[in-house]
């Protein structure tokens, strides 16, 4: 690696080693580890934000591509000050509290979403030595975190006293609370092979082009684990809480001004960090060629993230008992047989155990998918009479 | 939808619309949920009553032509149609050859936008983000640019007369709308693979909101409703009204009659229609479009006194059969003006076809039962 | 290091204090949805101290199952049940004071031999880093059978749960 | 016999119809890049800048047409419009000399955008040639009572305006009004006085 | 340890104490059941800091608290799963009411 290509590399960490010796000469030395956290902080809490409102952009532009319209262009420059303007008008909307709300609780929740969505942003890898924090558990960190913003829904979707808010609740916990089991079971084989829980280590297993991903069981586990993901953070296909079409808004019916921004803010910020976590399991986080790695990592995952928004773009909704389905019959057996594959994968080396293990796990996709029958579309026939 | 129901401890009732963004306008139901499944299921409606046929009871027949516009406000030109047709029929009105033909392609464009904009919002209640409705709003709107160029509104056409059309059909327009049907199924190729098998479209509406023959037949349903329940019924064909017996085309049927059954039997009668679009502009001759007896009772609506008697008028229209009752006492006003509206009698059969099912099937059987609420409630 | 240190030590007792307060709320309060609520943030705030024990498994463990899991199904078993536990209903029975008493007296009592008792700390055991690596290897080769027998305990409640839960066809 | 039929295979793999779909937006994706907008690319019209084609039927709101100046106006305050209407939404005066005697003009005309329903009924029935749809758009007010009331002098536009929106059409009416001019005149000629032929009021 | 490790004790006693407080006059069974978990909790830090200071292994507290989390989860699953029965069936969640065996 040349110079200045490292010299890009390690741009942000220097910049932060720097600042902190700066400190060092005139502070004492816990208020250079003090700023050091704080550092990290607002490095985190000024990304988040900023992230979660260009993502609206994004998802806007490219849905309205996808349509073949233009998507926002008026406010700015190609409408990049869309989400500024966005904000202004949630900043001075009406805040309608019901009359019959919880009102203490109806506060709290979209105050307490957010912070599990930007507590995740701790265990990310977002460079070489650009973890913020790296715990030696950061998997489960993470899994553990993001598990926790069922309640937040909860609390909001109780706190209404509105029936569509209150269905849009029980989706989410049913949901959130299934698809995290396959979630967790598909991330088992990446910490088998790379024998640890920190998300650093994760990605320095996969030095050079050693991706999880173009393993077969790589493979499959990012596909589960995406579609997880996906159902985590409540995007379409899987927005099943928030079906605009059947539940009005879903949890967030009766959320208006800043409040519904916090609760669209946290939504954001998972679909993120959710795909900022996919990337380090299974896409080889920031390792990548010639590039500087945060500009590996940023791509990476903005290409989910765009993934994501097609599919919002292409795919109806699913039902409930359907959603449920697939968690359960479909995507869990499927991570119990990749955990199988895996360890066949990692004790057959050579062609053997990739051709083996590729066809294990289309033999079980195609046995699953012929089992769950309900799942399947009919033939049809359709006459044509005079 | 019983007491009983009500008073078991995990129901819940719960009321979808007037102000829902999937009842298609101001409709309501009156669900009762036990968890997601509805067990009970109720219709209001009559939040968009107007006073229609009253209304047109205090007008001169000519008048009432653009309150029809505002029936099915997505397809007036079927509206016209079948009014028109009743009128002719109780006045014993000839329409010329050449309007024929341009109130059948007018009809069949109405037909494939109606479905087109049909399927569109069905998957918007199925949950898709727009994407099919916007493919489908596309296509409409070229069709709609051509009513524009011909009748002078794009949705509120008004454009047909008794006896004839409101204006002539040129050349060039002829080639437009060539030009216009042409697309369309390659179009409806491009729809189809972005839907028809899609496994999450398959899975949502496939044996869901089954309607069986017997209760389509008995309930009175009609239109593509009845004909994906496996009954051949078009009144293009049984009737034979206007010239449709001239032309070669199909009437596919479902077997099934659940919502899937219901998509795919209008994106097939969709390509029906672009077949008898094109015979029909192959086929359209010269002449006058409109009979040069009915244009001074145009000029002067008054005049326009058919004897006393009675004539109901009915179409295939995009939603079902159409219909159009009118009574007259020799009077230049309707004595009795009646609209058998298919969107009102289709609905009826909702709650049979919702209890049982999710929340989420209950929205998507409404879509796909396909009412505009201005016909529902008139 | 010392002013860290200090801050450190305050931000635990607080936390504990904290913790206590949560705790008293998860049974004094009326509203039961609230008391759920209080529930998981006393979890939390027990998830905090098992970091504090360097527990960091634990700690992840006791969000992802007790807050993800635990708090969301008792949520779930409220907003069922939820009309019953209306304002008017009473929540508490008459044996609040002799159970305050008691417990008091429990406490005073327990809390006394606990300060008497001379612990014998093991300095290996203070200063040993328990890794997730560790625990798996204790799990799967010292605990392997109470391992095995919680997996089996835990099928068993899932289908009972299942089977419990389930509404009968016939009605 | 076997009737004609139309079958719709179930897919191979499940997913693949999935895949399909997702090829369309993608294609629509690219496509709204490098295609016009008739070829699949975008085919929305930015507004204050690009304008919808409108074509010369198109027709929204009546509006009254003068010859010569708008104090002599083609409406004779006749009614039939007003008569015809079927939202009722036109409301005319006759205007009146000092004698109180009828002038055959308007005195107040006067239309209530609001209520218009655009159907063109008046233009078809007005014997005078005076009334037409014109296809303005952007007529937003910010009163109903107020800013949707059209009274006379907004109504009334030149000849030259209707020539201008409606080519054919005003051809048309103009040849025929021309003609019809030429043979009254001729009838009138030896009939009546010289001073009587100014009818075409 | 940070702090000592009776104040630890003394603070998982009062979880307990409130857990157990809560157990005996809620009437209603879901919150019978939040207060056993708080209790478990308590018997989880204890675990905890036993293993931490006087333990002979260091992993051993850690496994059982992960036991004890376990068997909570179970119990909040079948506890619930019948408070559901219950309620199905007779139409209440308190336990007071719930007085079949008593004639």
């Amino acid at each position: 690696m040349n110079p200045a290509m490292s010299f890009l590399d390690s741009i942000f960490v220097n910049l932060k080693l720097w600042t902190l010796n700066l400190i060092g000469h005139f502070l004492p030395g816990w208020a250079v580890i003090l700023a050091s956290i704080v550092i990290s902080g607002v490095v985190i809490l000024c990304l988040g934000p900023v992230i979660m409102m260009y993502l609206t952009l994004l998802e806007r532009k490219v849905v309205g591509r996808m349509q073949n319209r233009y998507g926002p262009n008026r406010v700015g420059p190609w409408g990049l000050l869309q989400p500024i303007a966005d904000g202004i008008k949630m900043f001075t909307k009406e805040d309608i509290v019901p009359t019959n709300a919880d009102k203490v609780i109806h506060l709290l929740a979209p105050i307490v979403i957010v912070v599990p969505a930007l507590m995740v942003f701790l265990v990310v890898p977002f460079g070489r030595d650009m973890t913020a924090a790296d715990l030696s558990i950061g998997v489960l960190y993470f899994i553990a975190v993001s598990s926790v913003t069922t309640l937040p829904i909860f609390m909001g979707s109780w706190a209404s006293r509105n029936k569509y808010s209150m269905i849009g609740g029980m989706r989410t916990a049913a949901q959130m609370i299934s698809y995290e089991v396959p979630m967790t079971l598909a991330v088992v084989p990446v910490i088998m092979m790379s024998q640890s829980l920190s998300t650093a280590s994760i990605v320095n297993a996969q030095e050079g082009l050693r991706w999880f991903v173009f393993t077969p069981w790589g493979l499959a586990g990012f596909v589960i684990f995406f579609i997880c993901t996906v159902a985590e953070c409540n995007r379409p296909p899987f927005d099943l809480p928030e079906a605009e079409s059947e539940l009005v808004a879903g949890f967030h019916t009766e959320y208006s001004g800043m409040k519904f921004a916090l609760f669209y803010m946290a939504e954001y910020m998972n679909a993120f960090t959710l795909s900022a976590i996919a990337v380090t399991l299974f896409l080889g986080g920031w390792q990548g060629p010639f590039l500087p790695s945060w500009v590996w990592f940023f791509t990476k995952t903005f290409a989910l993230i765009f993934a994501m928004i097609w599919f919002r773009a292409t795919f109806p909704r699913f039902r409930v008992d359907q959603l449920m389905g697939i968690a359960w019959k479909l995507l869990l057996p499927l991570t119990l047989v990749n955990m199988l594959v895996a360890g066949l994968w990692y004790f057959i080396p050579g062609i053997t155990g990739w051709v083996g293990a590729a066809v294990i796990l289309a033999v079980s996709f195609l046995g699953l998918t012929a089992l769950n029958k309900p799942v399947i579309p009919e033939k049809r026939v359709y006459l044509l009479e005079n | 939808m019983s007491e009983t129901i009500l008073n078991e401890p995990q129901t819940l009732e719960i009321n979808f619309g007037p102000q829902h963004p999937s009842t298609h306008g101001v409709f309501r139901m009156r669900a009762v949920l036990d968890g997601e499944t509805i067990r009970g299921l109720k219709l209001v409606i009559g939040y968009l009553h107007r006073n229609h046929e009253q209304i047109a009871e205090n007008l001169t027949y000519p008048g009432v032509f653009a309150y029809t516009d505002r029936l099915d406000y997505l397809n007036s030109m079927q509206n016209n149609f079948g009014y028109a047709l009743a009128a002719e029929k109780l006045a014993g009105i000839t329409v010329p050859e050449r309007a024929e033909y341009i109130r059948v392609i007018m009809a069949e464009l109405a037909r494939i936008v109606n479905h087109l904009l049909l399927v569109g919002f069905l998957l918007n209640d199925l949950g898709a983000f727009f994407t099919p409705c916007l493919y489908a709003v596309r296509e409409r709107e070229r069709i709609l640019d051509i009513f524009e160029d011909v009748s002078g509104s794009r949705m509120m056409c008004n454009y047909f007369r008794f006896g004839g059309v409101k204006n002539d059909l040129t050349e060039n327009q002829l080639g437009e709308i060539r030009k216009v049907v042409s697309r369309l199924p390659a179009f409806l190729d491009e729809f189809e693979a972005l839907l028809s098998k899609n496994e999450i479209l398959c899975m949502r509406c496939q044996n869901v909101g089954g309607l069986p023959k017997d209760l389509a037949v008995n309930a009175g349903i009609t239109g593509p409703m009845l004909r994906a329940s496996g009954i051949n019924y078009d009144i293009r064909k049984t009737d034979r009204y206007s010239i449709y017996d001239r032309f070669d085309f199909k009437v596919p049927l479902g077997q099934k009659g659940d919502v899937y059954d219901r998509y795919y039997v209008r994106i097939l009668e969709m390509r029906e229609s672009v077949k008898i679009v094109e015979q029909a502009i192959a086929g359209i001759p010269r002449g006058e479009f409109l009979n040069a007896k009915t244009l001074p009772l145009l000029r002067n609506p008054r005049l326009f006194k058919p004897a006393a008697g009675e004539a109901y008028g009915r179409i295939e229209s995009p939603k079902g059969e159409l219909g159009y009752y009118l009574v007259s006492d020799g009077t230049p006003q309707p004595w009795r003006y009646h609209v058998r509206a298919p969107s009102l009698i289709n609905l009826t059969v909702l709650e049979e076809m919702c209890v049982g099912q999710k929340i989420a099937d209950a929205i998507v059987i409404l879509g796909s039962i396909d009412i505009v609420l201005g016909e529902t409630d008139r | 290091m010392d002013i860290l240190n200090f801050g450190i030590k305050v931000g635990i007792y607080a936390l504990m204090a904290g913790t206590l307060v949560l705790a008293v709320g998860v049974v004094t309060l009326r509203n039961l949805f609230h008391s759920a609520l209080c529930l998981a943030a006393t979890l939390i705030g027990t998830a905090a101290l098992y970091l504090v024990f360097h527990a960091e498994f634990l700690a992840a463990v006791q969000i992802l199952l007790y807050v993800g899991a635990v708090v969301t199904v008792i949520i779930f078993a409220i907003m069922l049940t939820e009309h019953i536990a209306e304002r008017s209903v009473a929540q508490r029975n008459r044996q609040s004071l002799p159970a305050l008493l008691g417990i008091l007296v429990l406490i005073a009592v327990t809390g006394r031999i606990l300060l008497k008792t001379p612990w014998a700390v093991n300095p290996a055991t203070v200063g040993a880093r328990v890794t997730v690596a560790d625990l798996g290897a204790a799990l799967m080769g010292t605990y392997v059978f109470p391992f095995e027998l919680v997996s089996v305990i835990l099928i068993a409640a899932l289908i009972g749960a299942v089977i419990v839960a389930k509404k009968e066809k016939s009605s | 016999m076997t009737r004609p039929q139309i079958a719709k295979e179930k897919n191979p793999v499940f997913g693949t119809g999935i895949l399909q779909g997702m090829w369309v937006t993608m294609k629509n994706f690219i496509d709204s890049y490098f295609k016009k907008a008739d070829q699949g690319g975008i085919f929305t019209i930015q507004y204050p800048e690009e304008l919808c084609r409108i074509s010369e039927n198109s027709r929204n709101f009546p509006f009254l047409v003068y010859d010569a100046a708008p104090d002599s106006p083609r409406c004779t305050a006749c009614g039939i419009c007003e008569r015809e209407c079927p939202t009722k939404c036109i409301h005319v005066e006759m205007a009146k000399d000092t004698a109180g005697k009828p002038l055959r003009k308007p005195a107040v005309f006067e239309i209530d955008y609001g209520l218009c329903m655009n159907c063109g009924m008046c233009e078809d029935v007005c014997p005078f040639d005076s009334i037409f749809m014109d296809r303005v758009y952007e007529i937003a007010g910010r009163d109903r009572t107020k800013d949707m009331l059209i009274g006379k002098d907004a109504l009334l536009k030149p000849n030259a305006y209707f020539q201008k929106i409606r080519p054919k059409d005003a051809a048309d009416i103009d040849a025929r009004r021309k003609a019809a001019e030429a043979k009254k005149a001729a009838a009138a000629r030896p009939a009546t006085p010289p001073d009587a032929g100014g009818t075409a009021s | 340890m940070i702090i000592p490790l009776p104040h630890v004790l003394l603070f998982s006693l009062a979880l307990f104490g409130i857990g157990a407080y809560g157990v005996l006059t809620r009437r209603n069974i879901i919150g019978i059941l939040i207060s056993i978990e708080l209790m478990l909790n308590a018997a989880g830090i204890n675990l905890i800091a036993f293993s931490k200071t006087t333990a002979l292994a260091p992993e051993t507290g850690q496994i059982f608290a992960v036991f004890v989390i376990a068997i909570a989860a179970m119990t909040a699953t079948v506890g619930l799963a019948i408070v559901l029965a219950l309620y199905r069936a007779r139409k209440t969640v308190f336990a007071d009411e719930v007085n079949l065996l008593k004639w």
